[in-house]
């Protein structure tokens, strides 16, 4: 035991929501932040198109409206206190981030530029509304970096590439957690008042994705075998655009400059599913009208995927027969230089990866695992809450990814995503702080890394006769043609039953590498653990949600049913087995509606 | 097809402390990324093979490497980009911890000493955003898009040579404030740089530019930071 | 654009960097010619004690080869300099090079310029 | 404060084995060319001072700079002087007055004309100088 610290708040995740977290918390209480990257290597960094906030700079917007597009967008399912505070936070933060040097994209008149995004709409007019704040198609990466300036301008305390391996609970509070330190090997336990996680999501699940390597799933499988439950993770969203096959995300922005959607037979096909706002519908929804384009034969050469197409010369086609004009009444019209300047590095992923000129060509897209609606259970403070009453557990909070608040509901919007991440990793931050200010450390059972030991002899002395890129390669695979867009009993009760199967094999994974220094293989292994929890629990809370909500679609129910499934999941891991719960929807100003975009 | 990968090994753990090269034949697709066959390579043939990785398309920054000589980062070549046998190397002028890792301290070292974040504490009172025009905000877009890969550093010889110099990668995120208009710490960053371990270390040799996987123009950025230095002036 | 006017002190780096720059603008007509006229035109082979004595006797040759003198050896010895410095990393290290080369830069200055303005001594060969 | 772990194994490495575009093979030529100048300025500036300290030693300096292996270096010396030159002013226009165009397109193109533009400029010179070789020390051309 010779690793100790101790800190008052101890943050898991380096990425934008953990660095925000940070930033706040180091203002009242000592922090430290682990990270099992740099984190500026944070998945924060790969976001493209931009923060959600109505600010009006460009045409009139307001709250009222980013709130009910949220609303509507979660297909009812998101908390309505949460989604009101989020949009009303929106705007201060957005203006916070700019103070803190955001480099954002700007106006002709030097304010922060607004671009238009899948979902957000004027609400009078029903059209899509610039409520994007944007810097190119790098939002994410400017957010990243600017927060972990300022953590160095404030002199916050790092722990780059641990990885965090258990979460220490002593009679129900939490009291630090045990990491691994990647370059030593060495383990080292943080004693803390406040954790906060800020892990992220885990869209390494499934086989297509636009997530990183490290999505694993980390925080929400070290909560589940903590006895804290997990919360809608049947709602994962499939990005409608990624790149065929890699899955690299061709951000929304795309289609918010005028980019559109074509099939096989170069119909611009959203108009038949989405008339008012067509290209720019939720995410959801676009994604299930390409699998059904697919499956009525019109994917490209009869493959599963559509044609993104962004030429200047088609962009301002449809720009003209939409009626499409700019805020001061003159016809929008882009030029391949514009497109240039707002998309460089999706061109440049293009360019790279397909060898197409987004300029010149189409790109093939299909939709990607990209982003987990569900999650650790939170409320707006950031406090995790560990059962259908509420309970907050002292100590714990959660923020970003990882955490379910729930403001995503069955689907996110584009864009809210980030302003999730900066407005409850702020909450978390202060939150955190408050709390280890008016809190002693919880003493820490002696034998506070045994569990942590318990996991890495596991693969140490595995038998090795599984590989774990097999059984990743299987998990990812079932997940992919069973819980992705479309769903039915059968193909989810297939995975569950394979995912169980695969959870059985992988304790029989070993190790070729028996080192400490940089052992990855047995990070990949602890990972895969991660994953396996997170897609039992996705799959168990799947076949139990017998409707269609937001990015949960089944076919066999294709309606979404408020009388019965207006309600969150809350799934436990107790014993080796899921056990499932509800909890309800908060419901302030609006009543469930018919969604149509 | 088929491609041989060459990949530095070492391991002082299990006393492979010399460093020496391991060969994989693998059948593979054109298109594949370098870092796919490296994944594969771990997956069937060496456990034991470590690498960092993360977002797999070049943003991220964590797989900078020396691939058949020179820096590029794993997830942004394709193997129809390179000719086999293709080489894995780390980077150079950073320590190995082991194969392709190195030890990136002294590299964010040198990037936090330049102050890499915004000085301007006024706030305009309606509490709303700071006004920038467009072409204020187009003079540094170009280093605004640092991942901090160290690709650029590690292929500078002044850095080979010395590692007291600051490098490429931190005048790039100097570079980034100095010329933001918001910024009001230009004088402290340009006297930082102002040094032998600063931008007079650079030789021009343009290896970082070449390097730089995000086509920042670093020789440029330098070079508009030496000239800073000497006019006074930021126009 | 940024118009804030900005502080930097002088330094001898950044005058080295500016010094290196200028003199090596003028050594290209400087060094160009003598290497054109002495190496190519003239030749090695039609060179010797008298020939060198005809041309210092000339003040404008004298002029020429003290500034030629001057300007190369400073630009190369600052380079060496810089050389050295890749390679010696303590700031004491790289003080004692620069006063060593300051030194021996002086000497074979001296040496030169002696040479250039007192000319050939071919009665003694 | 770090150790620095750079070393002179580290840089001859990159020197030799790095694979560099255009630049960092015409930066090791400035630098090679640059002090393979500098050597013989030295030794020239005191073979030249021996006319005035000890002028009956410069007939023996004048003798070795005639014999072949001095005229081939001699040759080259010229290749380096031109070389360095075009490189440096290449360098000093774009560091002083074009920072802006400290780009790829026109560093490879740049490198490359510089390069052909020293040998386009170099090979009359060392034409003449071989002629000249081959005339005093091997008595070709009639001499």
């Amino acid at each position: 035991m010779s690793n100790q610290h101790q800190y008052e708040v101890v943050i898991v995740g380096g990425g934008g929501a953990g660095l925000m977290a940070a930033l706040y918390a180091s203002r009242g209480a000592k922090t430290a932040v682990l990270s099992k990257l740099y984190p500026t290597r944070s998945h924060t960094g790969a976001a493209q198109g931009g923060i959600g906030a109505a600010l009006g700079n460009q045409e009139e917007d307001n709250t009222g409206w980013h709130t009910f597009d949220t609303v509507k967008g979660s297909d009812y399912l998101g908390d309505q206190d949460a989604i009101e505070f989020m949009c009303q936070e929106a705007i201060p933060v957005v203006y916070e981030l700019e103070h803190m040097g955001l480099p954002f994209s700007r106006a002709a008149d030097g304010r922060i530029a607004q671009r238009r995004f899948g979902g957000h709409t004027n609400n009078d007019t029903k059209q899509p509304v610039l409520r994007s704040c944007y810097a190119a198609d790098r939002t994410g990466h400017m957010i990243l970096q600017t927060l972990y300036q300022q953590c160095i301008k404030n002199e916050v305390t790092f722990y780059d590439e641990f990885q965090v391996l258990d979460l220490l609970v002593v009679n129900g509070s939490s009291a630090g957690v045990v990491a691994v330190e990647l370059a030593t090997g060495e383990l080292h336990t943080f004693h803390a008042k406040s954790v906060i996680f800020a892990t992220g999501g885990h869209g390494r699940v499934w086989e297509v994705t636009s997530n990183a390597y490290a999505y694993t799933g980390d925080g929400v499988a070290i909560t589940l075998r903590k006895g804290i439950p997990a919360e809608d993770m049947e709602f994962f969203q499939f990005h409608p655009t990624g790149i065929f096959k890699l899955g690299i995300l061709i951000t929304e922005g795309v289609r918010g400059e005028g980019g559109v959607l074509l099939n096989n037979d170069g119909e611009r096909f959203m108009e038949r599913y989405a008339p008012t706002v067509k290209d720019l519908a939720s995410r959801d929804v676009v994604s299930r009208s390409m699998y059904l384009e697919v499956r009525d034969g019109r994917g490209i050469n009869g493959k599963n995927y559509m044609n993104l197409d962004v030429r200047p010369e088609t962009v301002n086609k449809y720009a003209e027969s939409d009626g499409r004009v700019l805020p001061d009444g003159t016809p929008y019209r882009v030029t391949g230089d514009d497109i240039l300047e707002k998309l460089p590095d999706i061109i440049d992923f293009c360019r790279t990866y397909l060898g197409v000129d987004p300029l010149e060509q189409m790109m093939p897209v299909q939709p990607t695992a990209h982003y987990a609606m569900g999650g650790i259970p939170t409320n707006m403070a950031g406090e995790v809450l560990v059962d259908d009453k509420n309970t907050v557990m002292p100590g714990l909070y959660a923020a970003g990814e990882v955490a379910c608040v729930s403001v995503h509901g069955a689907n996110r919007l584009g864009t809210n995503s980030l302003l999730d991440l900066v407005v409850f990793g702020k909450q978390a931050g202060l939150r955190a702080a408050e709390f280890a200010q008016g809190s002693d450390f919880v003493s820490l059972p002696g034998d506070a890394e045994s569990y942590t030991h318990q996991q890495i002899d596991q693969f140490m002395n595995g038998s090795g006769k599984e590989e774990t890129a097999d059984l990743a390669k299987e998990m990812k695979s079932i997940m992919m043609e069973h819980v992705g867009v479309f769903r039915t009993e059968e193909g989810m009760t297939q995975a569950r039953e394979k995912i169980a199967e695969l959870k059985e094999r992988f304790k029989d994974v070993g190790l070729e590498d028996k080192g400490k220094v940089f052992n990855t293989e047995m990070l990949d292994a602890w990972e895969l653990g991660c994953l396996l929890d997170v897609a039992e629990v996705t799959a168990v809370s799947a076949v139990a949600r017998k409707e269609s909500r937001g990015a949960h679609a089944r076919e066999d129910f294709p309606k979404r049913d408020d009388d019965n499934w207006m309600k969150h999941t809350l799934a436990w891991m107790r014993d080796g087995k899921v056990d499932l719960g509800y909890k309800p929807v908060s419901v302030t100003k609006f009543e469930p509606q018919e969604r149509v975009y | 097809m088929q491609v041989t990968l060459r990949i530095f090994r070492y391991n002082p753990e299990i006393g492979r402390t010399k460093p020496t090269f391991d060969s994989y034949n693998l059948e593979v697709e054109p298109t594949d990324r370098i870092l796919d066959l490296m994944e594969e390579v771990k997956a069937y043939h060496d456990g034991t093979l470590s690498f960092r990785r993360s977002c797999a398309h070049g943003v991220c920054g964590s797989d900078a490497m020396r691939i058949n000589g020179s820096n590029k980062l794993a997830c942004k070549v394709l193997v129809q980009d390179v000719s086999s046998p293709i080489t894995l190397e780390p980077l150079l002028g950073l320590r190995v911890i082991k194969d392709l890792i190195v030890d990136m301290e002294p590299f964010m070292e040198s990037y936090r000493s330049i102050l890499p974040y915004m000085v301007n504490d006024d706030i305009p009172e309606d509490g709303k955003e700071r006004l920038q025009s467009p072409e204020e905000r187009a003079r540094f877009d170009d280093t605004t898009k640092c991942i901090l890969c160290a690709a650029c550093t590690t292929s500078c010889p002044s850095f080979w040579s010395n590692g007291e110099y600051v490098g490429p990668a931190a005048i790039v995120n100097a570079h980034r404030f100095i010329f933001d208009s918001r910024d009001k710490a230009a004088s402290e960053r340009l006297e930082i740089l102002n040094q032998r371990k600063g931008v007079w270390a650079c030789r021009t040799a343009f290896n970082c530019t070449e390097a730089c996987p995000r086509e920042i123009h670093v020789t440029q950025a330098i070079a508009e930071v030496k000239r800073a230095v000497f006019s006074g002036s930021l126009e | 654009m940024n118009t804030q006017k900005v502080k930097t002190s002088k330094n001898i780096e950044a005058t080295a960097w500016r010094f290196m720059r200028l003199s090596g603008i003028l050594l290209i007509p400087l060094a160009w010619f003598h290497v054109l006229l002495q190496d190519v035109v003239v030749g090695v082979h039609e060179i010797d004690i008298d020939y060198v004595a005809v041309r210092l006797a000339n003040v404008g040759w004298q002029i020429f080869d003290i500034l030629l003198l001057t300007f190369a050896f400073a630009h190369g010895m600052n380079g060496l300099r810089q050389v050295v410095n890749d390679f010696v990393h303590t700031e004491k290290g790289q003080r004692r090079m620069a006063w060593l080369l300051l030194v021996i830069w002086l000497i074979v200055s001296a040496i030169g310029a002696v040479a250039v303005i007192a000319g050939a001594r071919p009665e003694l060969a | 404060m770090t150790p620095i772990l750079t070393s002179l194994r580290t840089t001859l490495t990159g020197y030799l084995r790095y694979r560099g575009r255009e630049g960092h093979y015409s930066f090791l030529m400035h630098r090679l060319t640059g002090l393979g100048t500098l050597l013989f300025l030295i030794i020239h500036i005191l073979d030249t001072a021996t006319v005035y300290f000890f002028p009956s030693l410069y007939e023996h300096a004048i003798a070795l700079y005639q014999s072949t292996p001095f005229m081939l270096g001699e040759i080259g010396l010229v290749f380096a002087v031109i070389y360095h030159g075009v490189n440096g002013l290449r360098i000093s226009v774009l560091d002083l007055r074009l920072p802006e165009k400290w780009t790829i397109a026109t560093q490879r193109g740049g490198v490359r004309m510089t390069f052909i533009l020293s040998t386009l400029m170099w090979l009359p010179a060392a034409g003449v100088m071989m002629y000249n070789m081959l005339q005093h020390n091997y008595g070709m051309f009639g001499g």
